[in-house]
C-alpha cells in the first residue's frame, strides 16, 4: 500500500530507509534525530532524494530510476509539520481552507473545528493563538485538505491530554475508514499502540525493525521509547456492554473488562497491556479489586540490566508480557513451562491504549 | 503676417528662456517651446524630434545639423550675439580685461568659475579668451568647471568663488552680482546663437522664423541684454 | 495671482501621470525578474542583474541617449514599434519608459530582498497542500512581500518623479508633452532669475511624493499590521 | 520565593492569575490555551502586563504600581521558549554560549553538551538541525546562561522518553541545588509529579488551584490532564539498597520497593504512585509478584461518570489513591472505614515518577 | 595607444574613491535611521522619511544647489564648518558628500525592509539571555539584515558611480579633485564627435560597477548560506 525507499545525505547524516506498510496507520518510531521527519519529507516531495522510489497504492508518487518526482502540490498531501507552519498573513479561518481551494471535494469546515476546539479562534491570525492553539489549526488545515495520504510529525505533542483524548478517535476513524493512508510519526507508546497498523523503527537514518504494533511494542529487546513502551496488544471482540459501565471483551474465549468503550457488540479491538501493569501469581488470585485474569504458561524470562525480568507468558488469547522484578520472579519460582496467572486491572488499560483493530 | 499661424514647435538652448518665453508671448500663433542643452537638441533632432525650429546656443552643432543635411537649406540665420564677462560679487571694483590683468591675485586663494571648458560653450570660449589674453596659465589650475554656465554664475552668486566667467545676459539678471569687466571680443570666436528650420518641416516654422527676426523679437531681445545680429 | 501658471500645471499632471504609469508598468516586470533573482539559478543571471542595475551605474544622460538611440523613429527598434503605432520618442510614454527603467533597480532590490526573506517552510507547506507554483506565489509570496513591493513601488514612483538627465535626454522638454516638473525646473535654473519659479515647482514636487510617500507608509502599516497579528 | 499577579488583556481573553509560590520548581499547568506561556511573558518582561508584580526572592522584577518593569536582559533569566527561537546566523556551539557573553560566571559547556546529546553538532546551524536538536539546543542555551530564575515552556514535548529520562534529573538537580527558582509549563502528570515543588492550575487566564504536587494530583476533583493523572505522591526516605537492583524505601514505618535510584541511603525522597495503578484487596494478597503491599483504612469512595471509583486509603504512609471500578468496589465490600491493602507493583512506579525531595 | 588618458585614470579612481568613502561613511548613518524608522516610534518620524527620501524626488541639480546653499561659506552651517577647517567646496570629499546624500534613500529602504523582516521574537530571546538593546542589535539584529545592508550599500554605490548632477553642482568639475566619472562622460557627450570617448568611460563605468556587484552578490550569497543553513 505505501512502499518507500528513500537514499539521501544530509550533511553527515545518511538516510537509508527502506520499508512496505500495509493500508492504515504507520508510525515511524525513533529517537531525536534518527531521521523521521526526513523519511516524512521525502515522501512528501520536500527533499528530492539521491535515490527513492514511493508509491503510495497504485500511485507513483516518485521514482528517481525513472525520473520521477512529482512535485508536492501533485501528491495529494495533508502534511502536519512538526513545526507548525500556519500562514501569518491568513486568519485561521483561512488556513483551514487552505487546501480545500486546491483539492476537487469540500470536506464541512464545523466538525473539524468543533474537534479541535477551534470556535473562538476563526477569525485570528496565527500571531495570536498559543502554542496549542497553532499546533491544532495545523492538523485542521491538513485534514481539510481532503488528503489522500496524511503525513503527521508528532501532531499532539503540544497538546494537553484532555485535547489529546478527543483527537485521537478522529485519526482513528481515518485509519479504519481507509480513507486514506497515514505516516504518523510519535513518542508516545500509548499513541503507537492505539493508532499504528505498523510500526517502522528508525535508527540512524536506517529501518532497524517493522511490524505490526503488537510486534513491535512486545519485543523487549526493541524498546526504543524506553521500557515503560513494552507491552503486548492482544487482538478481542466486545462480547457484552455492561450496566455498571464496562465493556466485556472476548479475547479467544478468555474475559477481559474494561472501560466501556463506543464500538459495537461483536466489532474487533485491539488492547495494549503494558508490561509493567501486569501482575503474576502462582494461584489464581481472590479477593482483588483487578477484574481481568489471564491463565498463561511462561515462555521465557529474560533479565535486564536493572532489577527488572520480562517474563513472556503465552495465554489463549496471545502472548502477554509482564515486567516485574528478579527477586519476584525467584519467589515465584517462574521459569519457562511454569503455569501462572496474569492480573491486570481493568481500569489499567486506559482509553488511549484501546483503538478499534 | 498671417492672421493665423500654425502651430510651431521649437527646440531652443536652455539659456534662451526668459527671452524667447517673452518672444514667443507676442507670437500671433501657437508655440511649443522645448528647452534644453543644444547638445541634447541636436541629437535629438538627429533621431528624428518633433522640431520645427531648432534655436541653439552652439554653432558647432548646428554646423553638425547643417552637415547631416536636417536643416531647411538657406533658413539658418545667426540671430544673437553675447558678450563674455568676468563676474564678481555686487559691488565689486570693475577691472580693465587685457593680458596685464593679474587674475591669479584676484582670485586670492579662491578658484575661478567657469562652464565646463572641454565641452560647454561658455566654458569652450571663456577658455580661448583667457588663452587667447595669455591668462590661462595662470588659472588653468584655479579653475571650477560647472556642466553650464548658470551653475558658475551661482557659484559666483553664494561666493563659493570670488571670481566667474559667464555670459554678459546672465550676469546682467542677478543682483548678487555684477560684471567686472567684458572680455574683448576679439579674443574669442564669436558667440553665435543660430537658428534654423527644419529639414522637411520649414512650412510649420517660416512664420515663427520669420516672427523671431522680426523687429518686435529683436526689442525683447535686447531688453534681455542679448547682442541681435544681422542689423 | 495664479501659484502656479497652466503650463506648469500641465507639468505637475504630466510627472504624475508618467510617475504612476512608469511605476505601475514597472511592477509586474520587477517582481518577475526580483523573484527570479531571489530565487531561480539561470545561467546568465548576474547578467541580468547587472543590466538591471545598469540605470542606476550611468549618468541619466547616458542612459536617455541610450534610449533615443534604441527608441528614436529612425532606429531600428523605434521604427518597428511606430510602424505598429507605438511610440516612445518625444512622447509622454517615453518619459513614462525612462522614468521606469531609471527606477527599475530601486524596485528589483526592495523587492528582491523582501522576496528572499520569505521562509521557504511557508511555501513548502503550500504546496504540500495542493498549491503549483504559480497559486503559492499569489498566496503566499505575495502577500508576504507586499512590504517591499511598495516600498519599491514607492522608490520607482519617487524616483519617476525626480527622474530628469534621462527623460530630457530622451523625449526632450515639450510643454504638455514630455515636459516633466524637474525638467520644467531645470529649464528656470537655466536662465537668470529663474530660481523663484524653480523654487516653486520644487514645493510643489516635494509635497506631492510626500503625500505619496505618506499614503504608502499607511498602507504598508495597514499590510503589516495583518500579518503580523501579535 | 516567587511571587507572581498579572492582570493582562490579549484580545478577548484576559489574564488575571495571581500566585506566590515557594522556593523550587513551580508547575503551571492547564489545557491549551489557559494562558501559561502569557504568564511566563509576563515574568519574563516580554509583554508589560497592565497591572502586575512580579518578585523573585527580594528582587522585584516589577510593580506596575511602582512604575517599575524590568526588560528582559535584567532579570537574569533563562527562557527555553515554547518554539525553540535559536539563532540561525549562529552555530550550535554560539548558541549556546550566547548567554554566557552576558553573564558573570561561565558555567562549563561540556556537561551540558553531553546531558543533551549534542557533542556531535556543536559546529551546525539551527537549521540542519531535527526538531528534537533544536529544542535541546534551546535547553543548554537557556541552562548555560547561568539564570535566577529558569522559564521552561514544554521544554520535554518534542523529545522521546530515553532523552527525556535523561534530561528530567538535572532540572531535578536544579531545583533541590536551590540554584535558582522554575517555572515549568507541562502537560504530562509524570513530569509534574516528579519535579513540581507547586503546582499552579490555570484556567481560562485564572489560577483556578495551587498546591504541592501530591496536593494537587491526589485530588480528584481537579484532574487536568485527564484522568490518568491522578496519583498521591508519598515522603520516603531510602532504607537500603538490595544487591538485586532494588531500593527499599521506608515510608513511616511501611516498605517500599523501587528499582534502584541513586539517592544515598537516608536521603529522602517523594514517589508518586497512580492511582489506576493500585490494585486494592480486602486480604494481604501472597503469592503474587506485587512486591509492596500497604494496609490502610478506606476514607472515602467518590464514583465518577464512568465505571470507575477513585477510593481514598490512608496508609501509615500517607494518602494513596486507586482507581478501581464500581463493580470491583462493590465486590469487595468497600466503604469507608473499610480496611484493605493496596498492592503496587515495583515496576511500576517508573523511574519518571520517582524524584528527590 | 593608451587605452585611458592619464585624466581619465584619474577620474575613475577618483570615483572609486568617492563611492567607497560616500558608501562607507554613509553607512552608519544609513543604519541607524532605517532602524529608527522601522522600529522606533517618535514624533516627526515621518518628516525623518520624507527628508530621507528627498534627494531621490529632487532633480540632483536641485540637491546639489541646496547643498551649495547649506554649505557655502556664507550659510551658517558652511560658515561653522569652515571655521572648524571642514570644507566640501571643490574637495573631493564634497563629491563624496553629494554622492553619499544621493545614495542615501536606497541605503535606507533596503536596511529598513531587512530590518523590518527579522522576527523581533529573536531579538526577544536574545533580552531573556541577558543581552541589552545594543547588544541584541550588535549580535543579532544586524547580523541578520546584514543581506539589506549589503544590498543597501552596493545600491549607494552604484549610484554613487553615477550621481553626476549634484555633484558638479555642488563641487563643479576639478580635475583630479571632483572630476568624477560620469563628469567627464558629461563633457564628451556635449561635444560634436565625443561619443566615442564617453562610451570608453561608460565602459570603464560600467566594468567597475559590475566587479562591485558580483563582489556583493558573491558576498550575500555567503551570509545567506550562513543564516540558510538547511
Ligand atoms: N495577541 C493575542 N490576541 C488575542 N488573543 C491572544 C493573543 N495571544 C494569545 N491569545 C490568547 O490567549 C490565550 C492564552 O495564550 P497562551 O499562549 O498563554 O496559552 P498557553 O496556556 O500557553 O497554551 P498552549 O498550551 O497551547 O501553549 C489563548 O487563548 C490565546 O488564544
Ligand atoms: N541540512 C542538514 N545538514 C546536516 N544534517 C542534517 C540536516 N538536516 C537534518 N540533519 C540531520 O539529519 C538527522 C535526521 O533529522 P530528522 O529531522 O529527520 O530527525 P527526526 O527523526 O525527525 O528527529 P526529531 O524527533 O528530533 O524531530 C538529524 O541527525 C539531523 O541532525
Ligand atoms: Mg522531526
Ligand atoms: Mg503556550
Amino acid at each position: 500500500m505505501l512502499e518507500v525507499a528513500v537514499r539521501h545525505r544530509l550533511g553527515d547524516f545518511t538516510l537509508d530507509a527502506v520499508f512496505d506498510a500495509p493500508q492504515g496507520l504507520t508510525v515511524l518510531f525513533g529517537r531525536s534525530g534518527s531521521g523521521k521527519t526526513s523519511v516524512i519529507n521525502a515522501v512528501a516531495g520536500l527533499i528530492r532524494p539521491d535515490a527513492g522510489r514511493v508509491r503510495v497504492g497504485d500511485r507513483v508518487l516518485g521514482d528517481t530510476a525513472q525520473g520521477i518526482w512529482l512535485p508536492p502540490d501533485r501528491r495529494g498531501l495533508g502534511y502536519i509539520f512538526q513545526e507548525g507552519r500556519l500562514f501569518p498573513h491568513l486568519s485561521v479561518r483561512q488556513n483551514l481552507l487552505y487546501g480545500r481551494w486546491f483539492s476537487r471535494s469540500s470536506l464541512p469546515l464545523d466538525p473539524v473545528v468543533e474537534m479541535l476546539g477551534l470556535g473562538g479562534l476563526l477569525t485570528r491570525r496565527p500571531g495570536a493563538l498559543s502554542g496549542g492553539e497553532k499546533q491544532r489549526v495545523a492538523i485542521g488545515r491538513a485534514l481539510l485538505a481532503d488528503p489522500g495520504l496524511i503525513l503527521a510529525d508528532e501532531p499532539l505533542a503540544a497538546l494537553d491530554e484532555a485535547r489529546k483524548a478527543e483527537i485521537l478517535p478522529y485519526f482513528e476513524r481515518l485509519r479504519d475508514e481507509a480513507r486514506c493512508p497515514i505516516l504518523y510519526v510519535s513518542h508516545s507508546a500509548a499513541e503507537v499502540a492505539r493508532l499504528a497498523t505498523t510500526v517502522v523503527v528508525l535508527q540512524d537514518g536506517r529501518v532497524i525493525r517493522q511490524g505490526t504494533a503488537s510486534e513491535v511494542l512486545s519485543d523487549p529487546a526493541v524498546t526504543p521509547a524506553g521500557i515503560r513502551a513494552v507491552g503486548a496488544v492482544l487482538e478481542a471482540r466486545v462480547a457484552a456492554h455492561h450496566e455498571d459501565g464496562l465493556t466485556e471483551l472476548d479475547a479467544c474465549g478468555l474475559s477481559l473488562f474494561l472501560p466501556r468503550v463506543r464500538q459495537d457488540i461483536g466489532a474487533p479491538l485491539r488492547v495494549r497491556i503494558a508490561a509493567q501493569e501486569v501482575i503474576l501469581s502462582r494461584n489464581r488470585p481472590e479477593g482483588l479489586s483487578a477484574l481481568n485474569i489471564l491463565p498463561g504458561t511462561v515462555d521465557s524470562i529474560r533479565e535486564g540490566d536493572g532489577p527488572g525480568a520480562m517474563v513472556s507468558l503465552d495465554t489463549a488469547a496471545g502472548r502477554v508480557l509482564a515486567r516485574i522484578t528478579r527477586r519476584s520472579a525467584e519467589a515465584l519460582g517462574l521459569a519457562p513451562g511454569v503455569s501462572c496467572f496474569a492480573v491486570v486491572k481493568t481500569v489499567a488499560i486506559a482509553r488511549e491504549d484501546v483503538g478499534g483493530a | 503676417r498671417p492672421v493665423v499661424a500654425e502651430p510651431v514647435t521649437v527646440f531652443a538652448a536652455a539659456s534662451l528662456k526668459t527671452a524667447l518665453d517673452d518672444v514667443a508671448a507676442g507670437y500671433d500663433g501657437e508655440v511649443t517651446l522645448s528647452y534644453a542643452g543644444s547638445s541634447m537638441l541636436a541629437r535629438q533632432v538627429q533621431q528624428g524630434a518633433p522640431a520645427d525650429v531648432v534655436f541653439l546656443a552652439n554653432t558647432d552643432w548646428m554646423d553638425v545639423l547643417e552637415a547631416d543635411g536636417l536643416i531647411a537649406s538657406g533658413t539658418r540665420v545667426d540671430l544673437l550675439g553675447n558678450r563674455l564677462v568676468l563676474a564678481g560679487p555686487a559691488g565689486a571694483a570693475p577691472v580693465e580685461i587685457g593680458p596685464q590683468l593679474d587674475l591669479g591675485a584676484m582670485l586670492g586663494d579662491g578658484r575661478l568659475a567657469m562652464a565646463l571648458v572641454q565641452a560647454v560653450p561658455a566654458g569652450i570660449y571663456g577658455k580661448a579668451a583667457l588663452e587667447s589674453l595669455g591668462l590661462w596659465a595662470a588659472v588653468e589650475h584655479r579653475v571650477a568647471q560647472v556642466d553650464n554656465v548658470r551653475a558658475a554664475l551661482a557659484l559666483v552668486s553664494l561666493g563659493q568663488v570670488p571670481l566667474g566667467v559667464v555670459y554678459a545676459t546672465d550676469a546682467l539678471a542677478d543682483p548678487h552680482v555684477d560684471a567686472l569687466g567684458v572680455f574683448p571680443q576679439s579674443s574669442h570666436p564669436p558667440i553665435r546663437y543660430p537658428v534654423a528650420a527644419v529639414a522637411g518641416r520649414e512650412d510649420a516654422g517660416a512664420a515663427f522664423l520669420a516672427f523671431l527676426t522680426g523687429p518686435e523679437a529683436r526689442t525683447i531681445f535686447a531688453a534681455h541684454g542679448f547682442a541681435v545680429l544681422g542689423d | 495671482m495664479e501659484w502656479l501658471s497652466p503650463a506648469e500645471w500641465e507639468a505637475v499632471r504630466l510627472s504624475l501621470r508618467v510617475s504612476f504609469w512608469a511605476t505601475l508598468v514597472a511592477l509586474p516586470f520587477g517582481l518577475f525578474v526580483a523573484y527570479a533573482l531571489a530565487r531561480w539559478r539561470f545561467p546568465g543571471k548576474q547578467v541580468v542583474n547587472g543590466l538591471v542595475h545598469l540605470p542606476l551605474i550611468l549618468p541619466p544622460v547616458v542612459t536617455g541617449y541610450l534610449l533615443l538611440l534604441v527608441f528614436s523613429p529612425r532606429a531600428p527598434v523605434g521604427g518597428f514599434l511606430q510602424s505598429l503605432g507605438i511610440s516612445f520618442a518625444f512622447h509622454w510614454t517615453g518619459a513614462a519608459l525612462a522614468a521606469g527603467i531609471m527606477g527599475f533597480p530601486l524596485m528589483v532590490r526592495a523587492m528582491r530582498l523582501s522576496i528572499e526573506a520569505v521562509d521557504p517552510k511557508l511555501e513548502q507547506a503550500a504546496a504540500t497542500l495542493g498549491a503549483s507554483r504559480i497559486w503559492v506565489f499569489a498566496t503566499v509570496t505575495l502577500p508576504m512581500v507586499l512590504p517591499g513591493v511598495l516600498a519599491g513601488s514607492i522608490l520607482a514612483f519617487a524616483k519617476a518623479m525626480g527622474e530628469f538627465g534621462a527623460t530630457i535626454t530622451f523625449v526632450s522638454n515639450i510643454p504638455g508633452q514630455t515636459q516633466t516638473l524637474p525638467s520644467a525646473i531645470y529649464a528656470f535654473l537655466q536662465v537668470p532669475g529663474g530660481e523663484a519659479s524653480a523654487l516653486r515647482l520644487v514645493l510643489v514636487a516635494v509635497v506631492v511624493a510626500m503625500l505619496a510617500l505618506l499614503l504608502s507608509e499607511w498602507v504598508s502599516r495597514r499590510v503589516a499590521a495583518r500579518v503580523g497579528g501579535a
